[in-house]
């Protein structure tokens, strides 16, 4: 057997292994309600045959050979071992009755699912692997067009896949400017109707190609031959607009989507404070949820008018300062046992603050002072009331009269007169303060004299003391001021929800922070914004998938570090180096020992 | 002869804190009698169920030692390989054994089939792991690996999610587990001796096998320099991927060990053995066999016995949830006077 | 700079499109006010009035009008990932199976929208922003966890969209101080279901020292206070009140320390993993042969049985009689195995049958259906007929709401154990 | 106060039961250009790393201008005046050259992490005026242009001297430097050589050096010392160390001196 045509027969089978997979977990049949294409074709239609495509375009770009008829022939071979093991599923089916007893999702539906809905399942399996074998040539085929239809034609066919899947987050923005009958004629109560599912795929494709075949170079031709004074005013024309983008934003998405921006907006701010700890000074800190927590808990007891707050309850905005230093002093604190502790022993004694916080939170021991398990209800709202208000509300006022023309409009004054940040699109002005303070702080701590004492402390610390740098304080600094943005965050959270409770401060959070400023890219501010778009933002989207979001989350994490392990927005030094030198010097000890 | 600063009086006051809340706690206990009464066989109870948990700690962070002693990784996915095993070896093997009844009939072949199972799936899930999350990032910096290896948690969290159900399953009751045995007049679990009795062996065999074979030595190589192995004609990348074979036998064995004692089990069970064993690890000091093990019988048996002896003392309500608190509050404690773990390797001070 | 000026011009291109589209569609009558982002929804409604010619919607809260041939839908908010998942997903495949058996409304068919609520409050919190922000959603099935369900029954009740969760038994909820208009459920409250068992074990066992146990979530620690409470109230005495982790895996030590206080009952109202893992130990601790176990709701399940084993036998457990007179439950049973491949996982699936039942036959009696097929559910309308709803019969018993939004047979059954099956030994009525 | 800049009395480090410098005693004279030699392990980094208060020592007294070096953390002994460098280079690797010079500066920095969130003038200027001195060392380094590398990307030799430029950034009194010209092809280490000569010719830095290569220790050093298992053996002109046959056998070992000799004559 020569060496292609292992190479194919493993390629095969490895995409065989993925589609049982997918069979068996029960992705299959859950999405086979979910309509890409109304009543055409499901997302399980595209993952099952999907995977037949994928093995035939890898079995025959493997090749180096560039004879046609081979690269047919192992493209072919390749989507039809791409259903062998499938279909030994469905013999499997047949001699053992009980299967579904140990493989829970191994169900009837799945069997005609895989089967092509065939009464004789043999026969529904062979025609199964004969489909696949000519979707492998689809995939050959696709293998074989010139890159320059082939890139186009793959963008576009991933944005009208993603506008089918995520149909009613768009049905949900276009709404309010659609009347229902266009809306229907667009979309399906799931996905994209036929007809726009081709007209979208066309427009795109034509797009992407005009594009790539010179519409760039145009472009930047254009950029170019700006004189500095173009420049200067195209660039200040690019800032205002994203600044009125970002002022009319949560009224041009709507409510929901308004709302996954907030939760981005917390992330992003628990992201700049870890940033601050992990990205600049090296400290790997696995318990970031403590300053959340404690930012949150001390809102709800200077705000909440339950039992547990004070006797008057204090405003959100006197609050926020309170909460802010304490997780500081938090961080402070238990900045001081863990100075001397290294790498992964550092991360350990984090993590455990992190789980003693939760703990803590719903212990019985103190449940008279936060409330335990029940949490504390009743937290306001934050609100501009009063003088202040009625001053916003001469600036707000005329400009939303003016943009509810266009069914737009921004931050606004209730009936009262008040600013009540309450539902997403208000809180949404709230958190876009609060980022862009933290924001405007990590730059300017990044690029001080104290964000080089850390960037030292990161690279080696045993110098940076040789430098002068008092490596001691510079650490609690960074502890400190990591801390304050947690502090920030949990503050808005906790008025935000109105009521808290210990659930809401998992390991979870710190593993969800740790991972989007990684994935954005360590030690990048705007990182930290990509981050959580990926990490937040997408999952929320994906809500759709339901009990599977995990399972995708999990390989999303693995193949965006796969392909990218700088992040997907790197800081302007790419790879950094968490710990000086990593594996000889400043590591721990590491030997397996007797 | 380094002056002393506020931080040394911070770590001074936090350290005579906690041993005065401790011995405070014992007093209360022990000379005002607040709390239950407890015999000298209930406090020889709490000690052997929490050497027993403890023995499973010590078990899965083997595993995660070994694999930071070769490649410096936080493996987070380590208890997902503990999972994976247990379920597998209890659906398709336990359960259907038991139905045929074959476990009443022959036992010790059972359970050797389940134990072979068990390990068997929990090294092909590590294998598959290493391969595909952690080898193409060798070279990517060090909080790399970190990130997909949580990934890697999630993922076969759900994944067998997906195969099994996420319903709690029954793991067969084993008559040569079930009840007590008593030494010296008192009553003993028998699943609880056989846990710590197997883990003992196993771990001396691990011992053994980094100590005297060959493998043991290549894998103590590659843990001291990766570069100067290859020169020695080491193969690195499969060097590697036995460690993770043999830490991944141990959560495997880890795993139905679990299953004898708890008799339940989902997929969500690896994740805080998980974490506990990652503790274990660090408190014995990260990388050291016999520092793992003394670390995950510490950590079992603090937060058995600690919840009595030092909070019900103090008239603390609801004593037995913070036993987490006690074990990571003991973590932090032991890391203040040792840094580097209890019998971790002491850094010559500061190296130039 | 460059990537800057990107991002720009994509998100103009975007927003102009987007306006672009306001501006030919507009077709609607220009009512709403400056926050048009809040008021979208009702821009919809009322927009669709025009379609609907011969029906009118005078609902004080507005209409859901569902075109001819379109779904009715409606939403499950529960758990369905992370550790509690197989409390939530139990309750949504009850959902599932309601509605499959319902088949069509007055020609519509029903769908339902599957959210996550992680069992957390901001989970709650953004399931109820997007089904809230969906004027096509007639009703929430959900949440499963009380902390998720007090924020999104402030949210979703904004809009006036009808909830009735399966599984939140925190009294808080229903509290008429705190309860939201729209909010009911079909589980029992804590209050009623910790004292049935308080006044069982009291004077139908006639045992007079007690341990209670729980795992610091809300509804675990909810019953175990009111059991305390109601226990010691009843002349009865508390030994031991204590608390252990959900995930815990060695509970001797806790039960060592709950025997040397020598109780008579241990009552651990906690949900499957734990209560089954308590349950197995028990028995083998010193001190607690004799001792007799008690539950609540959160093991009703034959999941919790085949996981206990033996260890069960004579338990008692409280919560709804499921051998209510009449056979729903064993044909439910059928189609749960047949659709999911197992047996239930969770109790609260009969909640949740039982919760969408209720609403499905509240939409039936509140809908007006046009001539063309067309249908208008009137919100306010829907909200009084769900809580009017008295002597419906479903799987948990009788099924009447009080002015509180507690729809819950009030009669407790406290069953126990018996050759692996629960059996009503008593019935409580406050 | 005396004349010396250091004066080591009697000092001992110990490893374990290992003398790493065993009793010594050690004097330097304000503006001398000093060396330390001495075979591998003779514990010259050791006694470096001493001063530097990367180790504590465990007997005898260190002074430096006339004050005590002992209990001082390394960040404390280098904002009194004295900067090293490393025997294997350990820049900051992943900050520019810009940067690792401006981090040698800290000694004299003032300005705090509030003024730099405020943006007070003050700190502006500090900040400006760093990076203006930053520049002016590059080019007495001879590294201008360089500034916007990555440290890791510099060849070998430019890493050297950008050591020495972060070193200088402190504006040490002493300048402590462990083997300034290892790995240097012949060229660059006269080259380093005259620069060495330079620092003290012009900036007045008194400069203690472990060096390996005879030709550099002989050229500029005004005084010689030998270590050998932690002991000195050995101390006076280089002349009188060149010619001292117990140095000789003790470093080169037997039969060397006269291969000694004839590099001499050569010379």
């Amino acid at each position: 057997m020569n060496e292609e045509l292992r190479g194919t027969i493993k390629t095969g089978l490895i995409a065989g292994v993925v589609t049982l997979s997918l069979g068996m977990i029960g992705i299959l049949v859950a999405f086979n309600k979910r309509f890409i294409v109304t009543d055409a074709v499901t997302l399980a239609d595209l993952l099952l045959f999907g995977m037949a495509v994928i093995a035939g375009y890898l079995g025959a770009s493997s090749l180096k050979e560039h004879s046609m008829g081979r690269r047919l022939l192992h493209g072919g071979l390749a989507g039809m071992l791409a259903a062998v093991p499938t279909f030994l599923l469905i013999l499997l089916t047949l001699v053992w009755e009980g299967i579904r007893d140990s493989f829970i999702n191994v169900e009837p539906a799945l069997v005609s699912l895989l089967t092509l809905d065939n009464e004789n399942v043999v026969v529904g399996g062979i025609l199964l692997i004969v489909v696949f074998g000519v979707l492998g040539l689809v995939g050959v085929g696709y293998a074989q067009l010139p890159v320059r239809f082939r890139r186009p034609i793959s963008m576009s066919l991933a944005w009208t896949i993603g506008s089918g899947v995520m149909s009613d987050i768009l049905i949900g923005i276009l709404r309010p400017r659609m009347s229902n009958d266009t809306l229907r004629s667009l979309f399906g109560s799931t996905g994209l109707q036929p007809v726009p599912f081709v007209v979208l795929f066309v427009l795109l494709t034509a797009v992407f190609f005009w594009w790539q075949q010179g519409g760039q170079t145009r472009y930047q031709t254009l950029r170019q031959n700006f004189t500095p004074r173009q420049q200067k005013s195209s660039r200040r024309v690019s800032i205002s607009l994203l600044v009125i983008f970002l002022l009319i934003l949560p009224s041009l998405l709507g409510v929901y989507l308004s709302e996954i921006f907030n939760e981005i907006g917390r992330f992003v701010l628990m992201g700049l404070g870890l940033n601050i700890a992990i990205g600049l000074a090296g400290l790997l800190d696995l318990g970031y949820v403590t300053n959340f927590a404690v930012g949150a808990y001390i809102m709800a007891l200077l705000t909440s008018s339950s039992q547990f707050g004070p006797e008057n309850p204090w405003s959100f905005w006197l609050a926020v300062p309170i909460c802010v230093v304490a997780a500081m002093f938090t961080g402070f604190i238990l900045a001081l046992p863990v100075l001397k502790m290294r790498g992964d022993y550092l991360a350990i004694a984090t993590l455990g603050f992190g789980e003693i916080i939760r703990v803590l939170a719903r212990s019985d021991a103190l449940k008279p002072v936060i409330g335990g398990a029940q949490g504390i209800l009743q937290i306001p709202a934050a609100q501009i009331g009063g003088f202040m208000a009625q001053v916003m509300g001469y600036i707000l006022n005329p400009i939303n009269n003016l943009l509810s023309r266009f069914e737009l409009g921004i931050l606004a004054t209730n009936s009262n007169g008040d600013i009540v940040f309450g539902n997403p699109p208000q809180l949404y002005y709230l958190f876009i303060l609060a980022s862009l303070l933290m924001l405007f702080i990590s730059r300017r701590l990044n690029n001080s004299r104290t964000g080089r004492r850390w960037m030292a402390i990161r690279e080696d610390e045993d110098v940076a003391a040789a430098m002068g740098i008092n490596t001691t304080n510079a650490k609690v600094l960074a502890f400190t001021l990591s801390a304050a943005s947690g502090g920030l965050a949990g503050a808005i959270f906790a008025a935000k929800l109105g009521s808290i409770f210990p659930s809401s401060f998992e390991l979870l959070i710190s593993i969800n922070v740790l991972a989007l400023i990684i994935v954005g890219g360590l030690g990048s501010i705007p990182g930290v914004i990509v981050g959580a778009f990926a990490l937040v933002g997408i999952p929320q989207l994906l809500s759709e998938f339901a009990e599977f979001r995990l399972l995708l989350y999990g390989i999303a994490l693995i193949g965006m570090m796969l392909v990218r392990p700088e992040g997907l927005w790197p800081s302007e030094v790419h790879r950094r180096e968490i710990h000086s030198h990593g594996e000889d010097e400043t590591a721990v000890p590491v030997s397996v020992k007797p | 002869m380094r002056r002393f600063n506020y931080i040394d009086l911070v770590l001074w006051l936090f350290r005579i804190g906690i041993i005065g809340v401790v011995l405070w706690g014992m007093t209360g206990k022990f000379i005002l009698g607040i709390g239950n009464d407890y015999t000298i066989s209930d406090w020889l109870d709490f000690f052997v169920s929490g050497l027993s948990q403890g023995s499973l700690y010590a078990l899965i962070a083997l595993g995660y030692t070994m694999v930071y002693g070769v490649l410096f990784m936080i493996n987070f996915a380590h208890g997902e390989f503990f999972m994976a095993g247990a379920m597998t070896s209890t659906v398709l093997v336990a359960l259907p054994l038991e139905n045929a009844g074959y476990v009443e009939r022959f036992p010790w072949l059972s359970l050797l089939a389940i134990f072979l199972s068990a390990v068997l799936t929990s090294v092909l899930v590590a294998v598959l792991t290493e391969r595909i999350a952690y080898r193409p990032l060798r070279n990517a910096p060090r909080l790399v690996p970190l990130i997909t290896a949580i990934g890697a948690s999630f993922f076969w969290q759900y994944y067998f999610r997906g195969l099994f159900g996420s319903s709690l399953l029954p793991f067969p009751e084993f008559p040569m587990f079930d009840g007590k045995i008593a030494f010296w007049g008192l009553d003993f679990q028998k699943a609880d001796i056989a846990v710590i009795l197997t883990s003992l062996v196993v771990m001396f065999g691990l011992q053994q096998f980094v100590q005297r074979t060959k493998t043991g030595r290549a894998i103590r190589a590659v843990a001291e320099n990766k570069d100067a192995a290859t020169l020695m004609g080491i193969d690195v990348n499969r060097t590697i991927t036995i460690t993770f074979i043999v830490g991944a036998s141990m959560a495997g064995v880890a795993g139905v060990l679990y299953s004898i004692v708890f008799r339940q089990l989902n997929f969500v069970m690896g994740f805080i053995p998980g974490i506990k064993a990652f503790t274990a690890a660090v408190l014995g000091g990260i990388g050291s066999i016999p520092g793992a093990a003394l670390g995950g019988l510490f950590l079992g048996i603090i937060e058995a016995i600690g919840p009595p002896l030092f909070l019900e003392g103090l008239g603390v309500a609801g004593s037995h949830q913070l036993k987490d608190v006690i074990a990571f509050t003991m973590l932090v404690l032991v890391l203040i006077f040792r840094p580097q773990g209890i019998i971790g390797e002491r850094l010559a001070e500061k190296k130039a | 700079m460059k990537r800057i000026s990107w991002f720009t011009l994509l998100m103009l291109l975007l927003a102009l499109a987007l306006v672009a589209c306001g501006g030919s569609g507009d077709t609607e009558p220009e009512t709403d006010s400056a926050d048009t982002a809040a008021d979208s929804s009702d821009t919809a409604d009322s927009g669709d009035e025009a379609a609907a010619e011969e029906l009118t919607c005078d609902d004080a809260i507005g209409c859901v009008e569902v075109a001819p041939g379109d779904p009715i839908r409606i939403a499950s908010a529960l758990v369905i990932t992370g550790p509690n998942e197989s409390l939530g997903l139990d309750s949504q495949y009850g959902v599932e199976i309601a509605i499959e058996q319902r088949g069509e409304i007055a020609g519509h068919s029903v769908e339902l929208q599957a959210e996550d609520e992680g069992c957390n409050a901001e989970g709650g919190q953004t399931a109820g922003q997007k089904i809230a922000s969906d004027p096509s959603i007639v009703g929430v099935i959900g949440t499963s966890c009380s902390g998720a369900g007090v924020p999104m029954s402030q949210i979703v009740c904004a809009e006036g969209i009808a909830m009735i969760s399966p599984s939140n038994t925190a009294p808080v909820l229903t509290d008429p101080g705190s309860r939201q208009s729209c909010y009911f459920r079909t589980a029992h409250n804590d209050k009623v279901q910790g004292r049935a068992m308080a006044e069982y074990v009291f004077n139908e066992l006639g045992l007079t020292k007690a341990a209670a146990v729980h795992d610091g979530d809300p509804y675990t620690e909810g019953l175990a206070s009111v059991f305390r409470d109601a226990f010691i109230e009843l002349g009865g005495e508390i030994v031991a009140f204590e608390a252990e982790a959900a995930d815990a895996t060695n509970v001797e030590p806790l039960l060592t320390s709950i025997a040397a206080a020598g109780p008579e009952l241990i009552y651990y109202p906690v949900f499957i993993p734990l209560g089954s893992l308590i349950t197995k130990t028990a028995r083998e601790i010193d001190g607690l042969e004799g001792v007799a176990l008690a539950a609540a709701d959160g093991v009703q399940s034959p999941d919790f049985v085949d996981a206990s084993g033996d260890a069960a036998e004579g338990m008692y457990v409280s919560g709804p009689d499921l051998g209510f007179g009449n056979d729903i439950y064993a044909t439910f049973l059928e189609t749960y195995q047949a659709n999911y491949g197992t047996e239930p996982t969770a109790p609260f699936h009969a909640h949740a049958y039982d919760a969408t039942n209720m609403l499905l036959s509240a939409i039936e009696s509140v809908a007006q259906v046009g001539a063309d097929g067309t249908m208008l559910i009137g919100r306010q309308a829907l909200l009084d007929a769900i809580s009017s709803t008295s002597g419906m019969e479903g799987i948990t018993g009788t099924i009447s709401c009080d002015e509180n939004g507690d729809c819950a047979d009030p009669k407790i059954a406290v069953s126990q154990v018996q050759d692996g099956a629960f059996s009503a030994v008593w019935s409580y009525e406050p | 106060m005396s004349d010396n800049i250091l004066e080591a009395h009697q000092v001992v480090k110990r490893f374990g039961g290992l003398l790493a410098t065993d009793h010594l005693d050690y004097e330097l004279p304000r503006g001398m250009i000093a060396s330390i030699i001495g075979p591998n392990g003779a514990g010259k980094t050791t006694f470096f790393n001493c001063l530097t208060g990367f180790y504590q020592i465990d007997e005898g007294t260190l002074d430096f201008n006339g004050s005590s070096l002992i209990g001082l953390e390394s960040y404390e002994i280098t904002q009194l005046g004295i900067s090293r460098t490393f025997q294997n280079i350990r820049l900051f690797n992943n900050m520019t050259v810009l940067e690792n010079i401006m981090v040698g500066q800290e000694p004299h920095l003032k300005s705090s992490w509030i003024g730099a969130l405020l943006g007070l003038p003050s700190v502006r200027r500090e900040e400006e005026a760093t990076e203006a001195r930053a520049r002016e060392l590059l080019d007495f380094v001879g590294l201008r242009g360089l500034g916007d590398q990555l440290a890791k990307n510099l060849p070998y030799g430019d890493q050297r001297r950008l050591e020495i430029a972060r070193a200088l950034g402190a504006k040490p009194k002493l300048l402590l430097l462990d083997e300034p010209t290892a790995g240097m092809n012949p060229r660059e280490t006269a080259q380093t050589t005259t620069f060495i000569k330079r620092l003290r010719d012009e900036l007045g830095i008194t400069i203690l050096m472990i060096e390996h290569d005879m030709k550099v220790v002989m050229g500029i050093s005004e005084k010689v010392t030998v270590l050998d298992y932690g002991r000195k053996i050995a101390e006076g002109l280089p002349q009188e160390i060149q010619s001292n046959p117990v140095v000789i056998e003790a470093y080169l070992g037997k039969g060397a001196t006269a291969a000694l000799m004839a590099q001499e004559k050569q010379a």
